[in-house]
């Protein structure tokens, strides 16, 4: 408990009585966004993500596997999000905490409730072989609003994304050999294919302190945050996912007031996201 | 997990016969357990959970403390055979989350200033699981808090609210009711769950999560029934505690 | 190191040397034990135990899986116990620590060493596929003398068990049709059945503290005692099983009339337990 | 793991030509290690095992230490080559209990109070397993802490007895051979084993386990067996540390 | 791996076109990171590695202070996604190792003596793998380093050389060629490999290792070859320390 | 922080300075060695190996598993260390940490770099069924120089092993009812032979201090070293492996007479290896 974290505190208590934040943006307003798909050579998709300061790269590795029982026919998602060392003083090197828990599965919800992924299109074999999707995300620098950077990362990658056809042709002829059936497979895909997705919702995150709630928030305003919400909505407006965090509370009106404010956000993100994805 | 399953009639009956604003079967118990500071046992539906409260005491390792207020501690733990197939004992990362949600929504309640360096550790033990452990957890937390008589805001208290109904194959929305409190079927099969939980006093809501597609006007439905549960589960929560406290009075005389 | 343990154990010694305890019972005389089966519908049986205020809850659940080589046409079984934090201020979250795995292995050995469970009866196809009995026991509230709350929970829970044909029954199908020879298992059992159980031993404890050795200790004779054993002897009482625990000793001759009191405790015990189960 | 496996004959031979209460072939060597403080090799039959002694030091981490006397702490471990399936390196349950009770029951014996907050670690490595292997670290054990100059009421020696012979299939008795000191088949096929250890000195119990189905009588039988194999191992040890205290005397010459 | 791939050909021209003593392409940014104290990204053929400093600051937990001096921790880590098949997260063994190696050669190079009970701490972060990651991971590390400014007696580089060419079916050696800095199909399919780092104004020699098959004259070679690289690699490190202190004056004018 | 430490430091640094070691030794001089086979009869294989005071026990387990991928027809090395806390009052139980881990996967490089063992007979069914083989190195009385003493007492246990055919024909005549293909190699080996192996690399270790380099360290000279290394060399002088490690540097004219030193010492090394397996 040094005392700068009180004196930051009530700067930022005073700038928003006044309507302002710290870096000059509007409560609604977000940082610049940068999104640069394909950085990654190895993996089958990838992404940079920035948020101002906040970096974020998501990694898509597929392979070959067996089906759930309860879900032959469908493909898997599996995401895990690494809180590296690299990316904050804060951060420590081990297994997952809480925290990066919750931010995987928010991020795993957010694409898998929604069904931005097709997952019966990635079935080889009905019953025995789909596709495995691995979303790795790795914080780089991390200065706030890692729900909305990670997300964002996420979705850039999968668009990015090409199911290895070729790279895998040597375990896909195997299995060939053992199921005949997946020469209708490989007649339809002779080569890499791009995902099949969906027009995804885009999260949009609030936090909210001395009566104020400001999107996107920055290190220093997630600090001092009472309490934070991520809102999933969709092009056409409607909620795909929630997720409420932190001591504080919202009320039902502000809670309204920021799902508009997500739909309106959402909206400019998607436009960025549909750019540099080239979709 | 979509289907086509037909979840509720066209008299807005549903599988289990509840109208769409109407709760499962709730019975609370405050005071279960000898060991424990406070302590609640909590059916809701096919579900059993049972909450404890230790603290507050000090909290270890020592560099947990908060010199300014207690930490609120929740831990959400499935008993291996509460679930159909069996459980491998630990936490998951499902519990880690439904733990952390929790322990913030709790944190808001406690009048934690009045007890410098301490935890209030709340263990939640789920017995047996059909859909909405998380808010009967919840619930029965802020009942073994009581019990434990922790000073609080609020008896905190959370509910579900979700539509169930027919959606395409294509994802595209057609149609759905909002109804309160999911059960079994319906939270396998509907479209979308939104518990919630509330300071009953304020409507302050302390926690909110939401799966699955919700149109606004629909949300806006869905967190009206959810908070209309809460109130009356909040109701039940202090009947429970006042049987509590009479039975102790008897006792004494 | 406060300075009440100390006055507690004074307190407990004299009382001994009066032939007293301080709750009243006699030496060799339990504190009250009831068995509730059946109060966890997701389990395939179940048991809530309360001996005076430890209550221990046991769960049954069974799959089925493969046997191990050497025994290929055995039922398997598997004990674990959670010492979790709700039911004592002193039992912490984390992976089981030496108190519990001394615990589940006792009550295992309990059930395994004296087959309590036929198991050879727990066959689907030899060599092929068997039921996986779980035995998982929660302890709800810690007050003392875990190992016999645990053992007879465990049991409970066994005799309030039925094999879950119906549930698996599309596992079983699957099952057919790989191995014909499941047929016969199936039309033998075509619906739940309890498990192949024998007459068991019971367990009890016994601690012994300023040369006095009561059965059942409370947790605060259990806090000061300087040495433990549990015997579990079956109706003809004859011993199953032994387990000596703690930092102090015991004679031949105690442990000889310690076996004599575990066989007439014991046969109380049964009585209730076979009450309970309707056996 | 019953069997029709003939392990006696009418003569009372067992299948290595030992009679019922003949130990195995042991043999003890004091002061084998360099770094450690006391340490001790044993074979007992096919077993091998090593025991070494550090301390009384500081116990850590601090919040360990006991301020009024030394902890003692027994680790059991089974090298992965030596048993017929490689074992995973690391603790499994079994060696963790193993660990506890020879944990509990040396420390009845150590004279702990000489030595507040500090910790007696014993190390028991065993190399080579064939059936007995608790009761021969416990005896390495007890040999190493004399050899570190631990002061101790007594040296802690242990040993089992057993019964085998037949049984039928549905589990009820039809007579049997108690035993001494069970070999690897006995172990696999007999119908009880009674590992204890014992304070030699005064024949307390300081370590009792038993498995199977044993009549009261047979008990007692047992029992005898057991503290008479005890007292011969004993003589054992003594002569190990005396051989040992001899060779330093000479180099001292 | 040995194969009959030919690696090079009678020009000595390798797959990849490069000469035997030629580096792959390297590009060194510094100060890439907001949070991090030192930064830099660094790719190295289709090899991308990020190196965040951060310290001197207070070594935590307590009991890993050295009262006397620094302590420097390096951590290599590979992200999932950074090879063929997706790595599991979390350190593995060969994760382990270099990161003991690196953390052990960078202790040398740094001041430590200034920093007495502090920790630095050095993340190196693999985003794309293809031979040489240890390398590329060690020299990204020297300029995160100087751009922490952290105080050291010199700038630290790492770089490989290798033999490539035949090798009998049965190990016997017959002929190879000496090259810089392995591409991926040359460590794949290669017969030596020798990383080594080095101070580059003394050629102290601060990591090295070696797998393969050297004759002492190769060995001779190769360790030249590989210092002659790192010396290459060192001027790229200063320009981009360079780069980055000039943006850094312009954006303060 | 005591004293001793600097004052053992101050001694060490005297002796070198006028050529000499605390032992009597020269720089270039190893302790005595001894290698023991055979001494585990559980073990496929083992040896004990004593570098003076220092004592490592290695044993060799073999079972038969799935080849990797990518090695379809190649049998499988494991190797592990223990660093028990028998061995050195700095030990501690747990999991492996970095110390371990470098000297396993060092001892590891050396066998399977140099190619020790024959990979390719390892096959059973190719493509199917290889043997693995499991080193597994207990660290017995640890007075320095770990990573000579454990390299020797694998070599020495796997020149003892013999492929277990007698103990798991059982397992064996299961593969060939199910591969038709392995009565072949049945046929080829009708009993335990030995490992292929080939004429090992040596390894020797060195470290610095005080401007010396001296051979086969001792605790004392291994406290206050500032670099170590470790050379493994083939009968024809060739380098097959090398490790540097500490915090210390050499430079290149050191390392080549270090190399040197290594063939010299490696020979005498090998020699007492052949005797004491008697190849």
């Amino acid at each position: 408990m040094t005392i700068s974290p009180v004196i930051k505190q009530e700067h930022l208590y005073k700038l928003v009585e006044q309507g302002k934040r710290a870096d000059g943006r509007q409560f609604n307003q977000y940082r610049p966004i940068t999104i640069e798909p394909g950085i990654i050579s190895k993996a089958e998709g990838s992404a940079r993500v920035r948020i101002g300061n906040t970096q974020v790269i998501a990694g898509i590795k597929m392979s070959i596997g067996d089906p759930y029982p309860d879900t032959p026919d469908s493909g898997v998602i599996t995401t895990a999000a690494e809180l590296i060392p690299l990316a904050s003083p804060d951060f420590e090197a081990g297994p997952p905490d809480q925290q990066t828990i919750e931010l995987a599965r928010v991020v795993d919800r957010g694409i898998r409730e929604s069904e931005v992924i097709d997952l019966g299109k990635l079935c080889i074999i009905p019953g025995e072989k789909i596709w495995i999707i691995f979303i790795d995300i790795h914080i780089i620098d991390y200065d706030g609003n890692l729900f909305d950077a990670a997300s964002l990362a996420a979705l850039a990658a999968l668009f990015n994304a090409k199911v290895p056809i070729t790279q895998l042709m040597p375990m896909l002829e195997k299995i060939k050999e053992q199921y005949p059936d997946a020469a209708g497979y490989l007649q339809e895909h002779p080569e890499d294919y791009p995902l099949p997705l969906r027009d995804p919702p885009i999260s949009c995150t609030f936090v909210k302190f001395n009566n104020a709630i400001v999107v996107d928030p920055s290190i220093d305003e997630q600090d001092i945050a009472e309490a934070r919400i991520t809102v999933a909505t969709d092009p056409k407006g409607d909620i795909r996912a929630m997720q409420k965090g932190l001591k504080g509370s919202f009320t039902a009106d502000e809670i309204k007031k920021i799902i508009k404010d997500s739909v309106i956000n959402g909206s400019d993100i998607r436009k960025i996201l549909k750019e540099s994805v080239g979709t | 997990m979509k289907s086509d399953k037909k979840l509720i009639d066209e008299n807005g009956k549903r599988l289990d016969g509840r109208g769409p604003d109407q709760l499962r079967n709730i019975k609370i118990e405050a005071g279960v357990l000898h060991r424990a500071d406070g302590s609640c046992y909590l059916e809701w539906g096919g579900n059993k959970v049972i909450a404890a409260v230790y603290g507050p005491r000090e909290a270890i390792p020592k560099h947990t403390q908060n010199p300014l207020k207690a930490i609120v501690k929740a831990r959400y733990n499935m008993a291996a055979f509460s679930v159909d197939d069996r459980k491998r004992p630990g936490p998951d990362r499902r519990s880690q989350e439904i733990s952390k949600v929790t322990s913030e929504a709790l944190e808001k309640i406690v009048l934690t200033d009045q007890f410098p360096r301490a935890a209030i550790d709340v263990n939640i033990e789920v017995l047996d699981a059909e859909a909405g452990t998380r808010c009967a957890g919840l619930t029965a937390a802020g009942v073994a808090l009581a019990d434990a008589g922790i000073p609080m805001r609020d008896i905190p208290v959370a509910c579900a609210a979700g539509k169930i109904g027919a959606e395409n194959n294509d994802g595209m929305f057609s149609g759905g009711f909002v109804v309160l409190d999911l059960g079994k079927e319906e939270d396998n099969f509907g479209n979308a769950d939104l518990p919630i939980a509330i300071a009953p006093r304020t409507n302050d809501i302390i926690l909110l999560q939401m799966d699955g597609h919700l149109t606004f006007d629909e949300f806006e439905h869905a967190l009206d029934l959810a908070m209309k549960g809460c109130q009356e589960i909040s109701k039940l929560q202090k009947e429970a505690l006042l049987r509590r406290y009479k039975s102790d009075v008897e006792v004494e005389e």
